[in-house]
């Protein structure tokens, strides 16, 4: 059989194996290091941080939908400083990349965010939040519109050498032309998907079953949104990076996403159902790739291609 | 944040589901989490019904140090909950546990009161017996909208001095709301009171024990995706800003919430059970 | 108790209760009428039917997903002539109002279906299917550009007069934006929503699932985004007659709607799952409305308007 | 289209299921059902596995009309199916039947050549024995790769004059592939011949069967959607454009199918069982 290895490229950066955690599913590290050792993942993608502290939205914040869930968090962090002084220093010192993700108001906020990142030592690269439903105002969601994306996304560019991660939104008509846009304006690569904007109303109640009434989508549900937006942009835009995410649970949901074109894959709401889904998905890789002729998960990427019909 | 190595995420076996009241009690075999659990604590249970993601949390009810197993108390409300309740014997369970931060146990021996609304109660039975194995008072007040929904309170002389039961519609024990019992029972101040049941309960009693310049642990309920603290939406407000209840709480200093914040707007709202 | 009212008003149409087919899921109409009498159903939408017969995509055309499915018939239907002359007929002699669905490649193609339809005896309205995604090139799906969509349903309004019904795709940034170009066209309401692009991969074969490679993504998984539309929509645009779809499976999922804004919903996929799905729902309608305040299903709409946080 | 008011929407009741090989039998009672379906035909079934949203369509695999009690024979393939063998006896199960067309019986007495490949001789067992019972000669090919996935054929003398089995790894019965049987058979163009088992080997049976002039229906197995007529999933393509599998079939004529459309174009895919 031989050894296989789990080792992905995501642009400069090299991971030991392509599972991620998604932000806003893993906290601080520290609350799932009582179930696993955090080498076990290929890289850590922080909670979005934003300049100011931020409270988030009153509860209730979460509502189960069939195979999903909503949740209006509202970036609920402790800022920009307190974050870097308190929560960041520990994982680093944890032997896994960090990718730290920033959510700005506006594309000065995401440019502020950037320097006061760029020389944090240990960070392996942002995630940048254009993406995020939970916003009062939907004009604000900086990847809805291509003019928006590249304005945040230059304004990290310019101040700091990290590689950048445009986190993007499949609530659009056309989410290639947003990833060129991003790239274009300096991203190293893409994350596909943020949630989807959703609602779900009690009907005993009467009354929308989150507080702040919409709230974002993840999930199972989406795992088809997510693969097709993954396959849209791996071939619009070559070999850009991308880290794909939405719904993913079991080693069979990572290769979907790894054939559709991801290089990385995150996983998120599917760690809320189960601690240890991540290294149960990372297992369940290494078995699977000593079936298969590659020798490596970096040449399954993308091996869904081929037209189905042809 | 209480980040408490003794939790694992871990399959257990279902060894019996048995009625108690219109509640079941489900005994579940998985001696890593019995063993260190303490009362005020709870599990995360995977359920296999069709359309449901997430881990459901239901209090420790209880344990069997020797035997390895924990008991919970469920009321059937959704397909989660009507899942658990419909396994047969032998089931494997998968669950995270023992979660959370658990009750306090007062330093000096005193007066206990114990306070639960409908399946609440359940916790607080295995609190009052480790309370009276520890030398202290313990009165238990069970409250409930009619007799069906009381928690069935068996071994009364090993859980509590006293058993109090309520009924909002008099159908069992005294009329009237469990708080109600408790406003008549606070002859001093020197009592410390623990609560469990729905939210609006968990006010009242806040709001009751706090006049009194009492000491009172809640063990609240929030809607909850992880359960082990990664999500954020089980937060509660508290002085400090929000908390999340699984693992700041689900017991926490009833002093430090900010019940007025929590939704619906609670303190009068005395609906339980 | 007194009797309940489940009749609603769908613009100028009076349907007999809120519960409707969803285009492509009820065939020709006596298939089902093998499970229960068509008279249950507050109105049937057919099928979307186009100018020239279409023999649709090949097979695979459907994947299961988590709670959801997605599909790629690619509009298989006889054409506009023997639909009429074949398949009408039956449906309009039942006792129930009948909407068509049309579906074009072309404003043009739009209005000449259109004009075919204007005078067929028994017709109540039309809905316009500009958001197909089972087409070839995704820069033609109407629904995801303001001023393709007003050129088509223009063409429809200028040459017929029956009520016309814009279907709409969840995959824009700005579903409300879409919506008041439909009806600025001339559109008397909008349905939302139809189904959103997807992709499954299998693993093992690492092909899609579907021949198509992409489908549409339907059933309970997409009922949050469905929900999320029609209240966006229901608040922006006053007034305007909505039909709801998206995941409606039980009588507490049409509630959901009709509580959200919908005036009428449709039932597509869960008749898949269980034919009686749809008399089911309405028989719970009359039951959940015996113990309300309301004496009537039309006084329920919009009734979870109100901020949950207010 | 035949569109049959014999079908219903109903609930039946499990009453046993037995390991048969490496499949399971399960038996249900479902008197409407079982009272009006024909060799061919088949049922869908609500299964309650998480995340599973759609009937899971299986051929019915013989009644006891007495009873009211149909048989199913399945294959644990992945969630649904895996449900469906895990029921304890007395589970209420909803379905709907039976569906669709089903095998026509030759109008003269004569030589009846039955084709199956792993489950699919379940249903063909049931054709056998009423084909019997008319007076027919049957002769039942059974193939599958090993001697596990053989269906294990019980009642020989009552289903079928002749029983050939065939494996392709030789571990029981002749060696080779079920086709290959067929071939050897095709001693004159007069019997009449019916199929039922994977689509690649369905192609060969029709490739054999056209080449020697021989009349063939074939059940077809396509991804189903409702099961009912109405979603267009299921459609095969034929001489008159894509037919629907569901309603149309799935018991169809081989020569109307046009198998070189068929995904993956088949004839020469010969891997079964
Ligand atoms: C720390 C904690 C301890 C708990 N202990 C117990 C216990 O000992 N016994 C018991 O029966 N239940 C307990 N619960 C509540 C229990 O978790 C829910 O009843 C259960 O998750 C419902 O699942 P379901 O699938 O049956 O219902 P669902 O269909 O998910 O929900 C049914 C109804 O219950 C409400 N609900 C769902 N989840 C929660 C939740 N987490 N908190 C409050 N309401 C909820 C829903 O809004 C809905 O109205 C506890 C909850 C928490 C957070
Ligand atoms: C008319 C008809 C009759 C059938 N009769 C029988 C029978 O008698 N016994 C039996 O065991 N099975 C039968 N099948 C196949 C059976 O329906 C599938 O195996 C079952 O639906 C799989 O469900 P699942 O949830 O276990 O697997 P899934 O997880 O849904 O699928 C597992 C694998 O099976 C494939 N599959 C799923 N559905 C079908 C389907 N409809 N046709 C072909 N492949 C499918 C999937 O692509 C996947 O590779 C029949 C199918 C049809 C259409
Ligand atoms: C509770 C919760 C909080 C989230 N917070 C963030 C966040 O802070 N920043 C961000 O970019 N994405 C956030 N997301 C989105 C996830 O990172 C991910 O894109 C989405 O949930 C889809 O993946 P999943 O289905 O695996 O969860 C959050 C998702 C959830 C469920
Ligand atoms: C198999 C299938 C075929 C469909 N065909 C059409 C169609 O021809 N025209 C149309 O407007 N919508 C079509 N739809 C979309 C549905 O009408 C509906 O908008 C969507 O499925 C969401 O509703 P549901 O979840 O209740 O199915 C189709 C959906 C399915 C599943
Ligand atoms: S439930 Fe996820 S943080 Fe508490
Ligand atoms: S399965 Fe729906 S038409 Fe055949």
């Amino acid at each position: 059989m031989g050894e296989v290895d789990l080792s992905v490229r995501l642009g400069p950066l090299r991971l030991r194996n392509p599972v991620v955690t998604a932000s806003g599913c893993f906290a601080s590290g520290r609350e799932m290091a009582r179930f696993f050792d955090l080498s076990t993942l290929g890289a850590v993608v922080t909670k979005s941080v934003t300049v100011e502290p931020c409270a988030g939205l009153p509860p209730p914040r979460m509502a189960e939908t069939d195979s999903g869930m909503l949740n209006a968090i509202g970036l609920q962090n402790p800022g920009i400083d307190t974050w870097v002084e308190r929560d960041l220093p520990w994982l680093v010192d944890q032997d896994v990349p960090v990718i730290a993700s920033i959510a700005g108001k506006t594309a000065d906020e995401y440019g502020l965010l950037a320097k006061r990142l760029r020389d944090v030592p240990g960070l392996a690269a942002l995630e940048v939040n254009i993406s995020c439903p939970n916003v009062e105002d939907r004009g604000i969601v900086f990847a809805c519109r291509t003019g928006a994306t590249a304005a945040a996304i230059s304004a990290v560019a310019q101040v700091c050498d990290l590689p950048i991660f445009a986190k993007l939104t499949p609530d659009v008509a056309d989410i290639t032309e947003i990833a060129h846009a991003a790239v274009d304006a300096g991203a190293t690569g893409v994350s596909l998907i943020n949630t989807l904007l959703g609602m779900a109303i009690d009907v005993t109640t009467r009354r929308p079953k989150l507080a702040a009434g919409t709230g974002g989508l993840s999930g199972p549900a989406i795992r088809p949104v997510a693969i097709r937006a993954v396959h849209q942009v791996r071939h619009a835009l070559g070999d850009v990076p991308i880290i794909g995410l939405g719904g993913a649970c079991t080693c069979t949901d990572v290769l979907e996403f790894i054939m559709a074109g991801a290089d990385a894959v995150a996983i998120g709401t599917a760690t809320f159902a189960d601690p240890m889904a991540i290294p149960a998905a990372v297992e369940g890789l290494t078995r699977w790739l000593r079936g298969q002729e590659e020798r490596a998960i970096a040449q399954v990427r993308g091996t869904a291609d081929t037209e189905r019909t042809a | 944040m209480t980040v408490d190595a003794a939790v694992s995420a871990t399959t257990g076996t279902l060894i019996a589901t048995r009625p108690a009241g219109r509640y079941h009690r489900c005994s579940i075999a998985a001696p890593d989490v019995a063993t260190a659990a303490v009362p005020g604590q709870f599990v995360a249970v995977e359920v296999q019904a069709p359309g449901t993601l997430l881990r459901r949390p239901f209090a420790i009810a209880g344990v069997d140090t020797a035997a390895g197993v924990l008991h919970l108390v469920v009321a059937t409300v959704g397909a989660g909950s009507a899942w658990l309740v419909a396994q047969a014997v032998s089931t494997r369970l998968r669950l995270t546990g023992p979660l959370g931060r658990g009750f306090t146990m007062p330093a000096d021996p005193g007066r206990c009161l114990l306070v639960g609304g409908g399946y609440g109660v359940a916790a607080l039975e295995w609190l009052g017996a480790r309370l009276l194995a520890a030398g202290h008072r313990v009165e238990l007040l069970s409250g409930a909208a009619t007799a069906q929904a009381l928690y069935p309170v068996t071994r009364h002389d090993t859980v509590a001095g006293t058993v109090v039961e309520t009924t909002e519609d008099g159908s069992s024990g005294q009329r009237g709301l469990v708080t109600d019992a408790l406003g008549d029972r606070l002859r001093d101040g020197d009592a410390m009171v623990y609560a469990c049941g729905p939210m609006p309960m968990l006010a009242a009693v806040a709001g009751i024990t706090r006049r009194a310049g009492m000491t009172c642990e809640v063990a609240v309920e929030e809607h909850m995706g992880c359960s082990v603290g990664v999500c954020m939406t089980c937060v509660v407000p508290t002085v400090h800003g929000y908390a999340r209840s699984c693992i700041d709480g689900p017991v926490m200093d009833a002093s430090r919430i900010r019940w007025e914040s929590v939704d619906p707007p609670r303190e009068d709202g005395l609906r339980h059970g």
